[in-house]
């Protein structure tokens, strides 16, 4: 364990000469660094212990029972809540938990939220407009002009997401089932280099499951993509390593075989009939 | 049960519902498919009273549920789940149990709650709001147990519920059903679950009713041309 | 330059009303002046130089109005203390006014103003020093506005504070002004403020030319300010003012440093405050602390809620009717212009959710609606 | 025009409405006299009543629609000194005509307006001295509301008090806001100033609304009159009229009128009031009485000058005379303030003020406080050769008139 | 003509008094002339009186200190005015036998002001001193601590052996010693032991001996004064830290009252109320109307106007809340529009109604005066009162609110109007109920407030500010933090006041709560949780 930390060091010698730079050291090949986080509630522990660490461009499954502490997690990591104790490196240099919710983001973290949260005044449009990755500060938000490689990027994106014709359309009177998907939308559109994605499936028909699972696969490799879901169906057909929380800390690991196996997956989470199947 | 007779709704300028009707088997399990965007939220709130339709009928038994207040509905025995859960985030787990107590003149939450949901036990003073969105999902249905209905509607039920709890919730709902005689009306996505639980299917494409049956009956071609994208 | 000129006639399809609502507000100003100063008193045509000033006065409001629904409409930010950085305005104004009375005063001072003299002050107070300057004053009327709303919004949105906790603070930020205001130590006049101004950049205040010309200079600012803030809020900068105004935390998720865009836009707002509460003071003659009165803010917040939230033209609108109300019912019915006031707020609120612009839209898409019915049969 | 007309520029909403209602109704009861007795000049009077609504700037354009729009012959109005600021410009611009009735700082002597109020030194300067040689008070609480009638008082009763000799720390100042209402600290204050064997008396230019809250607190205080007597200067019987006074009995007020003074005008006058505004309980106080003096006047030059052109009814007023309410005569110097006799009232229990001391003749408005360094030299003067507001007597100049 | 008026007296009281009663001729006389002099001659008077007069003048004394003393205009015969049921009649000063057929218009009042009523306590005092009741023996001698002349240091020297009453004994020997501390022809020693006795007392009076005694050429009498004082200004400074922390409670619990009700129609179901204010403002004039209707029972009228304010202005909130508020759902800043206009419209209503002047409110008998726990240190009994009813009222909601189905229904609605529908919860039942019950106890803070200051239209006005202030700085929706703001508010204010001046003070507290609110963005007591982000 102590090896392995010292491996991990990254610390720099003069860290305020390297200066601002968004730059993401991957040079270990590991995108985020969760380490012993403990997050407690009024007395109630979300996140005990917790550690956690991704590759570069890898697709992780994170599953656990209600209440594991997933979303909780992913509050810690983009910034919005505060933890008790632990520590959040995204690449080798930047330490999350100093950062606020809009500097994490832009650094390339980007998020999906469990209940599907678009600007519901503005057309479908004007929310992918929005999240394109640009330069977010204000004179130059004032000054921001769409240039044709942007609108076609939003176009691509609303090919994908199927809200073509629903361009014009106030996101508030989408279905749930088509926020969920622009909220995608919205994250694909930015560029992420870490996509965390909270059950981006709940209330999707099979075969639109079956597309999400496709996009996510392709998106992995060139990002990381952190996917957190309850259909057992949906986290196969995609998964490679799976993480299981359980009670704010790591319960088991594996590939997806290991875990459908794991005595204490199946107890907690799976039951008897998800595990058989 | 209730039956639904030419119901349009519209949102704003856009039509939702065109026409509908739909009739549900009394004791039995109707399933409730469809895409994304259907109307079929719509028209549980429809029922619910939560939306005004424009015209058309909605009755069960033989009151005039459309004529009603949402609240009366819910005296007449119509418990709703919705979709999202809207749990009352502030209140407490056990306030948020105890809204539905005076429709029933009960004083006590029913034990049967925490038999079938252990967690809402647990969780009995914490915020609603704070609860894992399994666990508010959990808190919803036990909610809507609480009125003793004898219409259950359930909007996507499992969303964002772990395997042995989604499980568990069909279980309950087979078993209210049989053992209860509970009438359900369920919009499901997961085809799985919608086999194992549904009794009855139906099937919906742009405000309307397009197909009804039998669960067995439920085929391949079917979901091809109403469930795929 | 011509880059900024660029940008500015480019986002004109954005606000399609705003060009001809500006053309029609300067017709209307240019045909009311020469109204004025070209038709002898007794034609039917005549406007009088009440009305002008009348006019000039509703126009100030207008902007203010305009402020407060930038932030408001918006941007969500309900101030409910807009009212403090137009009497700031007002002030920086009103200052340099007392200065250009020079030893004209009753006491004939030559640089102390009236209320100094008598109240036994030896020497001017610093803060007044250079106010006797208009460039500097009218900086002072910009910055001293933009300069507290900066240090309030920054304290304020950095911290979070927001909803109903911002309104209240920002109702008791001008309440504390009012009451320091009122205090005859600061150095403002007290409770009567500063009046009995005669020139203005050695114009004569009471003299028809300068009102007039005051009156389009208000107008001039007033069609500038409206220009300029529909296109900001039809750039980017705007969809992200409407996105902060409808879920502020999951703006900040995708990456937009949400309380910088909201202190720069109260601190505009703030400005246009001023530059209205600077413009009021020579047409109305006075500045007193009771422009601070945390009243006078909700009124200008209701101004906006009558005209339509959240659209440019309906705030002016709003502004300038509620006034125009105010001014013919406390003369037609002074006793009871009260009840018809208080009841044109609660009637335009049950029915025109969206103020008179809703009601122009509303209209707009019934027709719309009827001319697609004739279509179809 | 046929008729004459009579603007009213009083509130009729706002915090001030409480007060100014009043001299509205005042000034419609005596035009309706008025009309009664065959009008002016051959023509009916005419009222037009506006509300301003307790709102300086509002004054300020009020005045002019009423002389530009209207076309109103003369204005009674304003109340508090900052609404009357507001509209002098404005009426000196337009030449209009104005009666202020309403104590005040002075320090103000315009060409188009007549304060038919009192100057500090019609009741300030008596009330004090009354509580010095009557009472033998050697300590003063000077209290205010933070504007500039209490503050121009006190510093001028400060300046005359300390050339009487009493010491600085036998004076306490204090201001509070307007509406000030919770007293608890400031009463017992002055309970504990006055407690340093000294006799000691309150002076009170405290406003009408924070007035009530503060003898109410000096009530339950137990501080009664013959501890530490408060003398008042904005307390009249309208103001009791909303208070238990039981409590206060004994406590003053310096005015130039009280209800309770018996004299045949003053009852003509209460009568025609209460059947004016039906209601047979309805109290009178001074600034009506200066109303009274003031409408009486300008009809009395109206006629004398034959028409109502500004200029000559300005110029017919000096010296007109008029019966005051409580006996003798009030006459108007060539300084637009009037002479008035100084009654000291003490307050009963039923609400109205029983007098204890007055002057013995009329004393004459002060336009420029002989006790302030600023004006000392200063007198106002609207006959000729001097036609001067402010004219300075060292300097032998004139200035800060707006035409 | 005199002579005939004496005749005429005379006969007057043969025929009603009994001879026993009637007072010496000589007295008879000086009273007659009272009816004939001026103001400035009476002193002189009240002294004659004094020496010719016996205790039997007692009643005419208190008459004529209360200012009811009155003389007919036709033959000047005393009478003193009482009130029997709300009408003035007259009585013989002697018997109280009623004169029958007096008008107010027949009589005229023998005239008192503030020199004679100093003299005629002092007097009644005097005679008092034999009194029975040890009460008012004791008023009586600390009436007389102020002026303590030969005679009456004569008389109590004489009493005060035979005084059984501890207290009473005390306050003889305080009256003794300030004779005798100021008594040049004793000796310092005995002078020395009475300022001793002195420094013990906390009655101003003996402080204003103190005072001149301090200044007196006697270094050593000096001296002893000085430190007499010290030690009596450490007691009196412990005393002021008392007085000022109730004051501070005091305008808390005013803060408090009035925004009660505040925190439930804004701060639980979120509606912008700017019509507060009115509430308040009817509940003050309820309280008015109903002291109209019951002059004679103005101790009583309290226990009426309570829950008649709470019943005026809470079925004022629920009109309102049906008529309007009830169609702004989901608009909450609309609510503000709305009930601003209410607000414009509700005080003209009583502009209208009851003119623009401020109403006259009683304060029962039982309510005034105050709690002297000693000389120094007294609590004003109304707002002791107010203090325990505003704690009580407050009390009383939150049990409301906890233990009835409406606190828990309230909520639940406001937070998800349609979720409480489909739970059969009578949403439009609950909101009238809940904003009723918000502006019916505004009403209730309006009957207290009438006891402190104006009863007028803008009364409303005044209070809404604070009231916003004081929800918004406990924490909007937390019953708990309005409590703890408004006696924080209070207190804070109380304390800085007397440094910095009210008006400083005012705006001191407002830039601590601006600057607060940065450091808690939600208040004292915020709400917490997922969802209160
Ligand atoms: N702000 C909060 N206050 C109190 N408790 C909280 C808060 N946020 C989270 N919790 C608690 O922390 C635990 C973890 O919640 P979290 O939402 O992270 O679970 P999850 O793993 O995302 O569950 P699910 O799969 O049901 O969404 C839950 O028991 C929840 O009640
Ligand atoms: N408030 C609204 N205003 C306008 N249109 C709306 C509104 N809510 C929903 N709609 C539209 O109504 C249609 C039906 O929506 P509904 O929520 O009933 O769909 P659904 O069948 O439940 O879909 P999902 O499976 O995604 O939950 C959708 O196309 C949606 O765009
Ligand atoms: N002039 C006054 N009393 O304000
Ligand atoms: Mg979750
Ligand atoms: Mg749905």
């Amino acid at each position: 364990m102590q090896g392995l930390r010292e491996t991990f060091r990254r610390d720099q010698v003069w860290p305020f000469l390297a200066g601002e730079q968004n730059k993401v050291d991957v040079s270990n090949q590991m995108i985020l660094y969760v380490e012993g986080l403990n997050l407690s509630f009024d007395g109630f522990k979300a996140l005990n212990d917790l550690n956690l660490y991704v590759k570069d461009g890898e697709l992780r499954c994170l599953i656990g029972a209600n209440g594991a502490g997933k979303t909780t997690l992913m509050d810690v990591i983009t910034g919005k809540t505060q933890c008790d104790s632990g520590t959040v490196y995204f690449g080798q240099t930047h330490n999350l938990l100093t950062k606020d919710e809009a500097d994490i983001a832009q650094l390339g973290i980007g998020r999906k939220f469990q209940k599907p949260t678009v600007f519901e005044e503005q057309t479908v449009f004007d929310n992918l407009e929005l999240s394109l990755k640009t330069d977010k500060r204000v004179i130059q938000t004032l000054f921001a002009r769409l240039s044709p490689s942007e609108i076609d990027r939003i176009d691509e994106v609303l090919a994908i997401i199927g809200l073509k014709e629903l361009r014009f359309m106030k996101a508030g009177a989408l279905s749930h089932g088509q926020k969920q998907w622009l909220e995608i939308g919205m994250l694909l559109v930015s560029d992420p280099r870490l996509l965390l994605i909270d059950e981006p499936v709940a209330g999707m028909t099979a075969q639109e499951t079956e597309r999400t699972a496709e996009l996510l696969t392709s998106l992995a490799g060139e990002r990381t993509v952190i996917v957190v879901e309850h259909d057992m169906e949906f986290v196969r057909s995609i998964a490679r390593t799976v993480t299981v929380l359980h009670q704010g800390s790591v319960l088991a690991e594996g590939t997806m075989d290991q875990i459908q196996n794991n005595k204490d997956v199946i107890e907690v989470y799976l039951g008897e009939e998800a595990a058989e199947a | 049960m209730i039956s639904i007779n030419k119901v349009s709704q519209l949102y704003g300028g856009t039509q939702i519902l065109w026409d509908l009707d739909l009739d549900i088997v009394p004791g039995s399990i109707t399933c409730i498919m469809g895409r994304n965007g259907v109307g079929k939220t719509t028209l549980m709130k429809a029922i619910m009273g939560l939306l005004p339709i424009k015209s058309g009928e909605i009755t069960m038994g033989d009151e005039a549920l459309h004529k009603q207040s949402a609240e009366r509905r819910a005296y007449a025995g119509i418990g709703y789940v919705p979709q999202g859960r809207d749990i009352f985030p502030m209140l407490t787990v056990e306030e948020n149990l105890r809204i539905g107590l005076p429709v029933r003149k009960s004083k006590e939450i029913p034990e049967k709650i925490f038999e079938l949901f252990p967690v809402l036990k647990e969780m009995l003073h914490r915020r609603g709001g704070d609860l894992s969105g399994g666990q508010q999902q959990q808190l919803a249905i036990g909610r809507a147990l609480v009125l003793e209905p004898k219409v259950l509607i359930l909007d996507e039920p499992n969303e964002g519920i772990q395997p042995n709890i989604v499980k568990q919730i069909g279980d309950v709902i087979l078993k209210l059903n049989e053992e209860e005689g509970l009438t359900v009306i369920l919009i499901e996505q997961k085809l799985g679950f919608a086999r194992r639980v549904g009794k009855e299917f139906r099937l919906m494409e742009k405000g309307r009713i397009v197909a009804a049956d039998k669960m067995e009956n439920l085929n391949d071609d079917l979901i091809k041309q109403y469930l795929a994208v | 330059m011509s880059k900024l000129i660029n940008w500015f006639t480019e986002g004109r399809s954005s606000g399609k009303y705003t060009l001809p609502f500006v053309v029609l507000l300067l017709a209307v100003t240019v045909l009311a002046s020469a109204a004025n100063l070209l038709l002898p008193q007794d034609s039917a045509l005549y406007v009088s130089t009440y009305s002008i000033t009348l006019l000039g006065k509703y126009l100030c409001y207008a902007m203010l109005a305009l402020a407060v629904d930038i932030i408001w409409g918006y941007c969500g930010i309900l101030s409910l203390g807009h009212g403090a950085f137009f009497a700031l305005g007002g002030y920086a104004m009103g200052m340099y006014l007392m200065r250009q009375i020079g030893d004209r005063g009753v006491y004939g001072h030559p640089e102390l103003p009236d209320f100094m003299v008598f109240l036994d002050w030896k020497e001017l107070p610093w803060f007044w020093l250079g106010m006797d300057q208009f460039w500097f004053a009218m900086i002072m009327a910009v910055v001293v506005p933009g300069l507290l709303a900066f240090v309030f919004g920054w304290l304020a949105f950095r911290s979070r504070v927001t909803g109903v906790y911002l309104s209240i603070m920002t109702q008791a930020l001008t309440y504390a002004l009012l009451l320091a205001f009122f205090r005859n130590e600061m150095g403002f006049g007290g409770n009567n403020g500063l009046t009995d101004f005669k020139e203005i950049l050695g114009f004569d205040l009471q003299s028809d030319s300068t009102r007039v010309s005051l009156f389009i200079i208000t107008a001039l600012i007033l069609a500038l300010v409206l220009l300029a803030s529909q296109r900001i809020l039809s750039s980017r900068l705007g969809k992200v003012t409407l996105a902060v105004r409808d879920a502020e935390p999951r703006t900040r998720f995708i990456g937009y440093r949400t309380e910088r865009y909201k202190v720069w836009l109260f601190v505009y707002s703030a400005v246009i405050a001023g530059v209205a509460g600077a413009l009021y003071v020579p047409q109305v003659g006075i500045i007193n602390p009771g422009e601070f009165s945390p009243i006078n803010s909700i009124e200008i917040v209701i101004w906006v809620a009558v005209g339509g939230r959240g659209t440019l033209i309906g705030a002016i609108i709003g502004a300038l009717l509620v006034n125009y109300a105010k001014t013919r019912f406390t003369a037609i019915m002074p006793d009871g212009w009260l009840f018809a006031l208080g009841a044109l707020f609660v009637l335009v609120t049950l029915f025109l959710p969206k103020g008179l612009m809703g009601l122009y839209g509303q209209l707009q898409s019934k027709r719309r609606q009827n001319a697609e019915q004739e279509v179809q049969s | 025009a046929d008729t004459i007309k009579v603007g009213v520029l009083h509130s009729l909403s706002g915090t001030m409405a409480i007060s100014e209602t009043t001299l509205k109704d005042t000034v419609l009861m005596m035009v309706e006299e008025q009309n009664k007795k065959g009008g002016l000049l051959g023509k009916k009077l005419e009222a037009v009543v506006v509300d301003p609504a307790s709102n300086w700037p509002l004054f300020a354009e009020k005045a002019r629609e009423l002389i530009t729009e209207e076309d109103v012959d003369v204005i009674f109005g304003c109340w508090t000194s900052v609404s009357r600021k507001s509209v002098l410009p404005v009426i000196e611009e337009l030449n209009g005509l104005m009666f202020y009735p309403v104590q005040y700082e002075g320090e103000e002597s315009s060409k188009n307006v007549f304060y038919t109020g009192a100057a500090p030194n019609q009741q300030a300067i008596p009330a004090v001295n009354y509580l010095k040689d009557e009472l033998g008070v050697e300590r003063w609480v000077l209290a205010g509301t933070d504007y500039v009638y209490p503050r121009t008082t006190n510093k001028i009763l400060e300046a005359y008090l300390k050339d009487m000799g009493v010491a600085e720390e036998d004076i306490m100042i204090n201001y509070t806001p307007f509406g000030h209402s919770d007293w608890q600290s400031i009463v017992s204050d002055i309970a504990k100033f006055g407690s340093a064997g000294k006799k000691t008396a309150v002076v009170s230019t405290i406003n009408g609304d924070a007035n009530v809250p503060f003898y109410k607190e000096l009530g339950n205080q137990g501080i009664s009159s013959e501890d530490i007597p408060v003398v008042a200067f904005s307390v009249g019987e309208e103001e009791l009229s909303g208070l238990d006074t039981e409590p206060l009995v004994g406590h003053l007020a310096a005015w130039n009128y009280f209800q309770s003074v018996e004299t045949d005008e003053n009852e003509e006058f209460i009568t025609q009031w209460q059947a004016f505004t039906n209601d047979p309980e309805r109290v009178t106080n001074d600034p009506m009485e200066a109303t009274y003096i003031g409408f009486n006047m300008w009809a009395n030059a109206v006629t004398e000058a034959g028409t109502t052109d500004v200029d000559a009814v300005e110029q017919a007023m000096i010296g007109q005379e008029t019966p005051n309410l409580t006996g003798g005569i009030a006459v108007m110097n060539k300084n637009h303030h009037l002479s008035k006799p100084v009654l000291i009232g003490e307050i009963q229990d039923d609400g109205q003020f029983e007098t204890v001391w007055e002057t013995d003749g009329v004393v004459p408005g002060d336009a420029w406080s002989d006790f302030l360094p600023g004006s000392k030299d200063l007198i106002a003067d609207w006959t000729d050769p001097l036609k001067c507001g402010n004219y300075n007597t060292k300097t032998k100049s004139c200035s800060g008139q707006n035409y | 003509m005199p002579v005939k008026l004496f005749l005429s007296f005379c006969l007057f009281l043969s025929a009603y008094i009994t001879p026993a009663l009637a007072a010496s001729a000589e007295t008879d006389a000086l009273l007659q002339q009272l009816t004939q002099t001026k103001l400035s001659k009476m002193p002189a008077m009240v002294h004659q009186l004094e020496a010719t007069g016996d205790e039997s003048l007692l009643p005419v004394f208190r008459a004529w200190l209360a200012g009811d003393l009155h003389y007919t205009r036709d033959d000047n015969i005393l009478v003193v005015e009482v009130d029997v049921n709300g009408v003035d009649t007259y009585q013989d000063p002697y018997t109280q036998a009623t004169v029958a057929g007096l008008t107010s218009k027949q009589v005229r009042k023998i005239k008192v002001n503030n020199k004679l009523r100093g003299l005629l306590r002092g007097v009644i005092a005097r005679i008092q001193l034999t009194s029975s009741d040890a009460d008012v023996r004791e008023s009586a001698v600390r009436a007389l601590l102020a002026d303590i002349d030969d005679e009456t240091f004569a008389t109590l020297e004489r009493i005060y052996p035979t005084e059984p009453n501890k207290d009473v004994r005390e306050m003889m020997h305080t009256a003794l010693s300030i004779y005798t501390a100021q008594d040049q022809n004793s000796s310092q020693t005995v002078r020395l032991a009475a300022i001793d006795v002195l420094g013990d007392s906390l009655e101003n009076d003996v402080r204003n001996v103190l005072f001149s005694l301090e200044r007196s050429d006697n270094e050593v009498i000096s001296n002893a004064a000085t430190q007499a004082l010290v030690s009596i200004n450490r007691q009196v400074e412990r005393y002021a830290l008392v007085d000022q922390l109730f004051f501070g409670l005091s305008l808390g619990s005013v803060l408090l009252l009035a925004s009660i009700g505040l925190a439930i129609t804004f701060g639980v179901m979120g509606v912008i109320n700017m019509a507060h204010g009115e509430m308040i403002m009817l509940g003050a004039y309820t309280t008015y109307v109903v002291q109209l209707l019951m002059p004679n029972y103005i101790d009583y009228s309290i226990w009426v106007a309570i829950p008649a304010a709470f019943l005026v202005s809470g079925l004022m909130g629920v009109v309102i809340e049906r008529l309007v508020i009830c169609r702004l759902h989901g608009r909450p800043l609309e609510t503000l529009l709305a009930t601003f206009g209410i607000s414009l419209i509700l005080q003209q209503l009583v502009r209208t109604i009851f003119s623009p002047l401020n109403r006259q409110v009683s304060t029962p008998s039982w309510m005034s005066g105050s709690w002297e726990i000693n000389p120094v240190l007294s609590l004003t009994l109304n707002r002791l009162y107010i203090l325990a009813f505003a704690l009580l009222v407050f009390f009383a909601l939150v049990m409301i609110l906890k233990k009835s189905s409406l606190g828990l229904n309230v909520r639940a609605v406001s937070q998800n109007r349609n979720m409480a529908k489909a739970m059969g919860v009578r949403t439009e039942w609950v909101d009238a109920m809940t904003f009723g019950l918000g502006s019916g106890i505004a009403g209730i803070a309006g009957v207290a407030l009438s006891q402190l200051t104006n009863v007028g239209p803008n009364l409303g006005q005044a209070y809404i500010i604070d009231s916003f202030m004081v929800v918004v700085f406990g924490g909007v929706g937390n019953l708990l933090g309005t409590l703890v703001a408004a006696f924080t508010l209070g207190i804070a204010n109380k304390f800085l006041e007397p440094t910095t001046g009210a008006v400083l003070a005012a705006i001191l507290v407002l830039v601590f709560i601006i600057l607060f609110i940065q450091k808690r963005p939600k208040g004292l007591f915020p709400q917490k949780g997922r969802a209160a982000e």
